[in-house]
């Protein structure tokens, strides 16, 4: 019985987690149910990829009802990798944020932070798996309110405000979306993404499904914080605590990415939305925009958790490269960006972590000579910085060798360009922080600071390691993501 | 469509005044205009909802925040109108671009009254028994949406008791200023007390009158879980916030807030324990239908109860702080 | 007649750019939650418009009505309606948090406070 | 009997509708808050009630007239405690009735309360 519900639970368990939580208020029994519920995730997460592997997508009808009258589940080989990625991060988030949570957040409600963080986790599967539009508003919904509230746990005060920007433009994000799908609805009379796609043809070239699209992309844009609508992000990630900035770092706008691919090869899949006449260039100057503006303030500066959210600003530009190339190397390097930047910038802001429990402050003055004191942070750091910039044998290189040879293939050598101008940009602001900590003496004043605790260095040393892991024996995530590209582009040849 | 233009008369004062008292009031009147409009345009269990989450609920927490933050007046300083006005400009000529291919209001040939509608108009009678078609869309065809809906709910109420709440360490009681002379007087007050004293048992009732009601006629969870709590925010209003709180403990309306989510996955749950898939009623009893029936109806109470427990909890941590 | 048929959504269109501009014009954050209310409301209203037939009733099924109005709107929009008001509860929390953290509710002078520290 | 009930009924909603009017105009011109008071009171009850009861005869001996007959009965009990909560928040807020309309007083009672609100 179990087997075939497994779609369902993979969402419901982390979902049911939650209020349970809420009801045992210690908090050491909500960190258990935290732990329990997203490693069950996890395993139903993987036993989902190899089924889809094995058998193709998978159709899950909720409640019985057939499909466009019913909400159906569809998983096919994107979202099956994207389910990986997203438990992979929360599992290995967890046990650390056990040490960094008790430290950032007031005793009495760190039970209802991990209410917060299960509704979140919960939130960005439901929108991975949902095969029906308007569902996955509602799933989006949940998991955007719940980084809301864990973005304003926050030490600093400005991380209030920080919640309240990313708030009123998540909001007005979502109702963008909310008014496309309900353009859409107009148009087809259907919600169920795979009933749209057939149904798209017919009404095409009406005026209204023009604007649908509109709205559906920058509503999502405004979510995955492309260039022009990223304002709120730097905030969001510099002043949240650790804990959260890591895990928000890594899944947030991925899944965001993930809506947008959704929406643009699924929905608008057999109409080849991306041959419109303006709309590929429009895309990429955003994208090729981002990378470079973004790695250029990311240069300048002071706050390194600030540094890494400009830095996730450009890393979410070369997605969009990826998807604005239109063929099938440039969608699989786009997509297994996904899951590597997932894996190095979440690796990047756990060090961050625990650059803060032992320092209490992650600014770069605070920060010289500090490779003495807590030597393995430091390497972490390093480690992941240069998989940032994709250094061979790291997961950066991966990705980014696929972007280029996807824009080789297209010819277009101002793509090529702007990615090595940026990662010579990655380079610059990676080696501004690493020659602070290594090669600066450590001032007298400066408190006495040991290294982190296993508990916070082992799951950033797993997330690390799995960078370079993954960077070498890259074989399985790129045949799911090449998979993955086939499928998406399956709709358009 | 006069309703609309008076609606877009509301929209244009609130844009223009400065009382952020008058504000809020006038957004409490466009809500409550919108439903009239929704009862005109036949959709009734919105009108419901809208009016009794949009105008109540909204305009109270609105005003509650406005207590706390005592800035009646907005300074008058907008210093990018150009600006602003101009991407709202450029966004509405997109919509009314987009709105030049859509079918005209209110004609039956449009796409949507052909491709998913017909089914549950014409299917739901028998295949889930209720007279109520927007009800059993809602808690069984599309049940999966509801269950995220109560899901948002709850992390509402659980996010508001994280950013603002206070652990209270039992009743303890708060001395106010200027605030308790005022309170001071309400209580006092013999009619306000008498008059509410009547009412509130009329409100519960009524409450859960609309909760198992919502099978034949406009009414079910949502409209129930803020009328009864609407009840409880009545009497906290006329009689002190400590009093409310000891009627309702804190810890017993978090534990509701859980025990209604629990509920509607847990319906789900049985449902896929007992051979369907999940949120599947019909394999609840041996006839489908009554199947249907037993599900709609628990799985309207759990959403009764998580947004009753929701509202009480969301208003008793803005009650309860101190200036 | 081409004119009433397309003139309900026109002036839905109104009503939501009223609330998109009081939210990214007004300073006031109070003055924000009440566009993002509006907004909202309206976004409402461009559903409910959508869902009517002309001549239908309300969805509830009874003896010799032939033409009901569309319900699956309805249903999208009394979700809507709760996430709604989830998130004005959430904003409006956060507004009193940042009136006691920085003393005052207008947005220039919190980013003020912010630059100089 | 058929046209005198219509009669009636037309009769009763139109004097509710007039009532509603004055009502209307009454908030609108009366100086003071105190008076404004008076023309949302017969909104409330007039007006409102008047209406009600042409529709409840309208409506014939149904489940809809005992409906209706309860909200007249609930708007008989819910508006005076309205219009007495206002008077009493607005002695509390600092506003004074206008008490002799002499001109002195009223230049003295004008000058020191703010009593348009």
């Amino acid at each position: 019985m179990t087997a075939a519900q497994i779609p369902a639970l993979q969402v419901v368990v982390a979902l049911l987690a939650a209020p349970v939580c809420l009801i045992l208020r210690r908090p050491r029994v909500a960190w258990l149910i935290a732990l329990v519920a997203t490693w069950a995730s996890l395993v139903m997460a993987l036993i989902l990829l190899f089924s889809v592997l094995k058998v193709g997508p998978i159709s899950y009808l909720l409640g019985d009802w057939e499909a466009p009258w019913g909400i159906e589940y569809r998983i096919d080989m994107v979202s099956a990798f994207l389910l990986v990625i997203v438990t992979t991060i929360g599992s290995l988030v967890i046990p650390y944020a056990q040490a960094s949570v008790e430290a950032e957040v007031p005793a009495a409600r760190v039970y209802l932070f991990y209410c917060m963080y299960l509704l979140n986790l919960a939130g960005l599967l439901g929108i991975v798996i949902t095969g029906d539009v308007f569902n996955l508003f509602v799933f989006l919904e949940i998991s955007s309110l719940s980084s809301y509230v864990l973005i304003s746990l926050g030490r600093d005060r400005r991380a209030l405000t920080a919640a309240y920007r990313y708030l009123v433009m998540g909001t007005i994000g979502a109702t963008f979306y909310v008014i496309g799908v309900g353009l859409t609805y107009m148009m087809t009379g259907s919600l169920n993404m795979v009933d749209l796609a057939t149904l798209m043809p017919a009404v095409i070239d009406t005026r209204t499904i023009h604007v649908a699209l509109a709205f559906l992309t920058v509503g999502l844009s405004l979510k995955l914080a492309l260039f022009p609508l990223h304002v709120w992000l730097p905030n969001a990630y510099t002043y949240a605590p650790s804990a959260v900035s890591a895990f928000i770092a890594a899944t947030g706008t991925k899944v965001a990415v993930y809506a947008l691919l959704r929406i643009v090869f699924t929905v608008f899949g057999e109409v080849d939305v991306l041959s419109f006449p303006g709309v590929q260039e429009v895309l990429l100057t955003l994208a090729a925009a981002a990378m470079i503006g973004a790695s250029a303030t990311a240069i300048y500066q002071e706050n390194v958790k600030r540094v890494l959210a400009y830095s996730s600003l450009a890393q979410i530009g070369y997605m969009v490269v990826g998807i604005g190339m239109e063929s099938a190397t440039g969608l699989a390097g786009s997509i297994v960006h996904l899951f590597n930047h997932a894996l190095m910038k979440g690796g990047l802001f756990m060090v961050l972590g625990c650059v803060f429990l032992r320092l209490g402050s992650v600014e770069i003055a605070d920060m010289h000579g500090l490779a003495k004191r807590m030597p393995l942070t430091m390497a972490a750091f390093v480690a992941g910085g240069l998989s940032l910039i994709g250094v061979p044998l790291s997961v950066g290189f991966i990705s980014k060798w696929y972007l280029v040879q996807g824009a080789l293939e297209k010819g277009w050598w101002a793509a090529v360009a702007v990615i090595l101008a940026s990662s010579i940009l990655a380079i610059v602001y990676i080696w501004r922080i690493v020659e602070v900590a290594y090669f600066r003496p450590r001032p007298e004043g400066a408190p006495a600071v040991s290294e982190a605790p296993a508990s916070l260095l082992v799951p950033t040393w797993m997330m690390i390691g799995a960078c370079y892991y993954f960077g070498i024996d890259a074989t399985r995530t790129l045949d799911v993501a090449v998979g993955a590209a086939e499928t998406l582009l399956g709709g358009l040849r | 469509m006069s309703l609309m233009v008076f609606m877009a008369v509301i929209g244009f004062a609130v844009a223009r005044l400065r009382n952020l008292f008058g504000v809020v009031m006038l957004t409490g009147i466009f809500s409550l205009t919108s439903a009239v409009l929704y009862v005109v345009l036949d959709a009734v269990d919105v009108a419901f909802t809208e009016a009794a989450v949009g105008a109540g609920i909204a305009t109270v927490l609105m005003l509650g925040t406005l207590a706390l933050t005592t800035s009646e007046e907005k300074t008058v300083s907008d210093n990018k109108p150009l600006l602003a006005l101009l991407l709202v400009t450029i966004t509405g000529a997109v919509l009314i671009y987009g709105t030049l291919d859509m079918p005209y209001y209110g004609d039956p040939t449009a796409p949507i009254h052909h491709h998913v509608a017909p089914r549950y108009l014409m299917d739901s009678a028998y295949e889930t028994g209720l007279p109520n078609v927007v009800t059993s869309v809602l808690a069984s065809y599309r049940g999966y949406d509801t269950l995220g809906e109560v899901f948002v709910i709850f992390t509402a109420a659980a996010g508001v008791l994280l950013i603002i709440g206070r652990p209270q360490r039992g009743r303890r009681r708060a001395r106010r200023d200027a605030q308790w002379d005022i309170e001071h007087g309400i209580r006092k007050n013999v009619i306000l007390r008498v008059v509410s004293k009547l009412l509130l048992p009329m409100i519960l009732l009524f409450a859960l009158y609309v909760q198992w009601h919502g099978d034949f006629g406009p009414g079910g969870g949502f409209q129930a879980g803020v009328i009864f709590a609407s009840g409880f925010i009545l009497y906290a209003l006329i009689f002190d916030v400590d009093l409310a709180r000891a009627v309702v403990a804190p810890r017993v309306s978090r534990f509701f807030l859980a025990l209604g989510v629990l509920l509607y996955g847990g319906v789900g749950v049985v449902g896929a324990l007992l051979g369907g898939n999940y949120l599947d009623y019909s394999v609840l009893a041996r006839v489908p239908t009554d199947g249907q029936h037993l599900g709609i109806l628990l799985v309207e109470l759990g959403v009764g109860l998580t947004v009753a427990a929701a509202m009480i909890t969301i208003f008793f941590t803005f009650a309860s702080q101190e200036r | 007649m081409e004119f009433p048929g397309l003139i309900n959504y026109w002036i839905v269109v109104v009503l939501m750019m009223t609330g998109f501009y009081i939210v990214i014009a007004h300073n006031n954050l109070v003055k924000k939650i009440v566009g993002l209310n509006i907004f909202q409301v309206s976004m409402f209203t461009f559903y409910i418009t959508m869902a009517k037939v002309k001549g239908g009733t309300a969805p509830i099924l009874a003896e010799g009505i032939a033409q009901y109005s569309n319900p699956l709107p309805h249903v999208l929009i009394l979700t809507a309606i709760v996430v709604g008001v989830a998130t004005t509860a959430l904003g409006l929390a956060l507004v009193v948090r940042i009136r006691d953290a920085y003393g005052t509710v207008e947005d220039d002078e919190i980013e003020a406070q912010e630059n100089d520290r | 009997m058929e046209i005198l009930l219509d009669a009636v009924s037309w009769a009763l909603i139109l004097v509710g509708s007039v009532f509603l009017v004055i009502g209307g105009v009454g908030m609108v011109r009366l100086p003071d808050v105190f008076a404004r008071m008076h023309g949302a009171g017969i909104i409330d009850t007039m007006g409102a009630c008047a209406v009600l009861i042409g529709l409840m005869v309208q409506a014939g001996l149904t489940i809809v007239t005992i409906k209706l007959l309860l909200i007249v009965v609930f708007i008989m009990f819910t508006s005076p405690t309205t219009t007495h909560a206002l008077a009493r928040a607005a002695l509390g807020g600092g506003a004074r009735p206008q008490v002799a309309d002499s001109p002195a007083d009223a230049d003295a009672g004008e000058g020191d309360s703010p009593s348009k609100t």
